[in-house]
């Protein structure tokens, strides 16, 4: 399968911490760096959780992931794609977020999603 | 006040498994007493000797078997959910042990306040 | 009665359950995943805001500050930590978690 | 302890067979018998699934436990409440239920709840 | 595009995501405790309804079977057996799990 | 077909397992080809050789090895998420290989389809 590029994409619906699809879906979408393909995330839901400025966990004894998420682009991971909506239900903006994201409307996202090859979701 | 501790959930797949640990570290701290902590559903992974999670990360079961062993608290495997899932004497981490339900029902009646951590 | 809810109030129904049952007088702790709701900006921060006329609401301020969520707690929303927590749970007579 | 005899609810919200919680909660309540409490059972939301006839589960290769709800009776197990408006949001009656049950409004359960001394949920 | 949603409609959201991004032309397969939503008089099958408008809808009928709900599914919906889950998976170019 | 197939929870706990398994055989009988599964988060708690569920319900486990070694099926577990739950080689069920998560990728591109079964 040597030169074969397929769309990526990883979808995260759920918050950080409460569970641990945030963190261990991160390292997959980190080892698939090395792949050459062509990866997207995208945040929908409370997944947009996942991108807010300011964690500190450790109230809660639990290491603070969300460094890792400004690394992506020294990975060559750029494509973050945030839902207007999931963010306005939620009462966050851009300015909240970690990371520079793409923010799609409800359509665009399902277009986005349409054109994937191969979606993963945690 | 005496208190006892359901856990649902396995440890790092689900919150669960450390709110519980926070809650009763804390409540041992403020000089009450944990009657037991009783593991049942997935919480019965929370059990197993063989984990070995990162190292910059928490030790989810070593971190029970330490409070039990400080503080003589009853850490009981639901032996039913326990087979089902693979948790067994020769996995079992220290401090843990393996019996029945009724160890459940009997928390229930001999702790002041019964609380549970689940999903 | 303590109510203890640690679910997101968008991703599951078990805020609603919670504040659809609990007898007026009674207090909800809200932990992990659940914190949010009592955030300003969160759909279901509303809920949160009608309920505090008929219950006293908390959140466990160990979670809120995990998510980055600590500057935006609803007004008359209390914050404990872990201590509070063991507090509120010897204070009720009983306890009721909406897994 | 001797002669203690305490308030034990065993409250159950979930669907049967997608998680395993309605069945081994099941479980619990059956040995929950030998104990001479008091014990009564709340099905909720999603939990009155639990008690709708005729589950079969023969396509999913799973055991049919619905059956054992029936046993409940025999193990002087007789306080089942479900809450009414649960029963109405999905479409079903006393009549679809495997059990006589006692129906109760959203209040009538709250206040059941409150009188208890050991709320056990899954 | 292939969705496949195995969570109830009343305990979380995954079906309003899911019908909420869904492209036209698409197909919904509920399974699990989804199939619930594609029963009558559920509240969820509103949405249902509205949703066959511009999406196929399948039901995958062993859990719907196993849940006892076989004899009220909402007219329109197509019930599969997990043959029919493969085909469908098969004939979508991707797809999709909501979880 | 080739299918890819990702699962994200445990046996027992969450229907997951099954749907996911039942896919697989429906697949097989039709004249596909599995690549490969990959178990992720808690489903790495499908691979221990520990299990021993009542013996009028299903064994999980015991399932997924015999349907690998009938169709030569590849089972891989991921081997961080196996180290923080305690799957090792010491307990892992006949048909079951840990490696790395790059197997998961791997799948995705090789395969036709990739089906997630989770929470």
């Amino acid at each position: 399968m040597e030169g074969v590029v397929k769309k990526f994409m990883f979808v995260n619906r759920k918050a950080p911490y409460g569970t641990i699809y945030a963190l261990e879906s991160l390292e997959v979408v980190l080892i698939s760096a090395a792949f050459d393909q062509d990866v997207s995330l995208a945040f929908l839901d409370d997944g947009v959780f996942q991108l807010k400025k300011g964690q500190q966990t450790k109230g809660i004894e639990t290491k603070n992931f969300s460094p890792t998420y400004r690394a992506l682009d020294g990975c060559d991971i750029e494509k973050l794609y945030v839902e207007q909506e999931s963010l306005e239900a939620r009462g966050l903006t851009e300015d909240d977020l970690l990371v520079d994201v793409t923010v799609l409307s409800r359509a665009e996202m399902g277009e986005l999603m349409e054109q994937q090859d191969v979606v993963l979701s945690f | 006040m005496k208190f006892g501790i359901l856990v649902n959930e396995g440890p790092y797949q689900h919150q669960a498994a450390d709110s519980a640990y926070l809650f009763c570290k804390a409540a041992l701290a403020k000089g009450h007493e944990v009657h037991r902590v009783f593991f049942y559903h997935d919480g019965v992974n929370n059990a197993t000797r063989l984990t070995e999670p990162p190292l910059d990360d928490r030790n989810i079961v070593n971190r029970w078997s330490k409070l039990a062993e400080d503080n003589q608290i009853d850490l009981v495997v639901c032996v039913a959910a326990a087979l089902r899932r693979g948790i067994r004497d020769e996995n079992l981490a220290p401090g843990f042990r393996i019996s029945g339900l009724g160890q459940l029902v009997e928390t229930g009646i001999e702790a002041d306040r019964t609380l549970t951590f689940g999903d | 009665m303590l109510h203890i809810v640690n679910k997101s109030p968008q991703e599951r129904n078990s805020l609603d359950a919670c504040l659809r049952i609990a007898q007026s007088g009674g207090t909800v702790l809200l932990i992990e995943d659940a914190v949010y709701a009592a955030t300003r900006g969160n759909t279901a921060a509303t809920n949160i805001q009608e309920a505090l006329a008929r219950l006293k609401i908390c959140v466990l301020q160990p979670d809120l500050d995990a998510r980055g969520m600590a500057d935006r707690l609803v007004e008359g929303v209390t914050a404990v930590d872990y201590d509070g927590f063991v507090d509120l749970a010897a204070e009720h007579k009983n306890c009721q978690s909406w897994l």
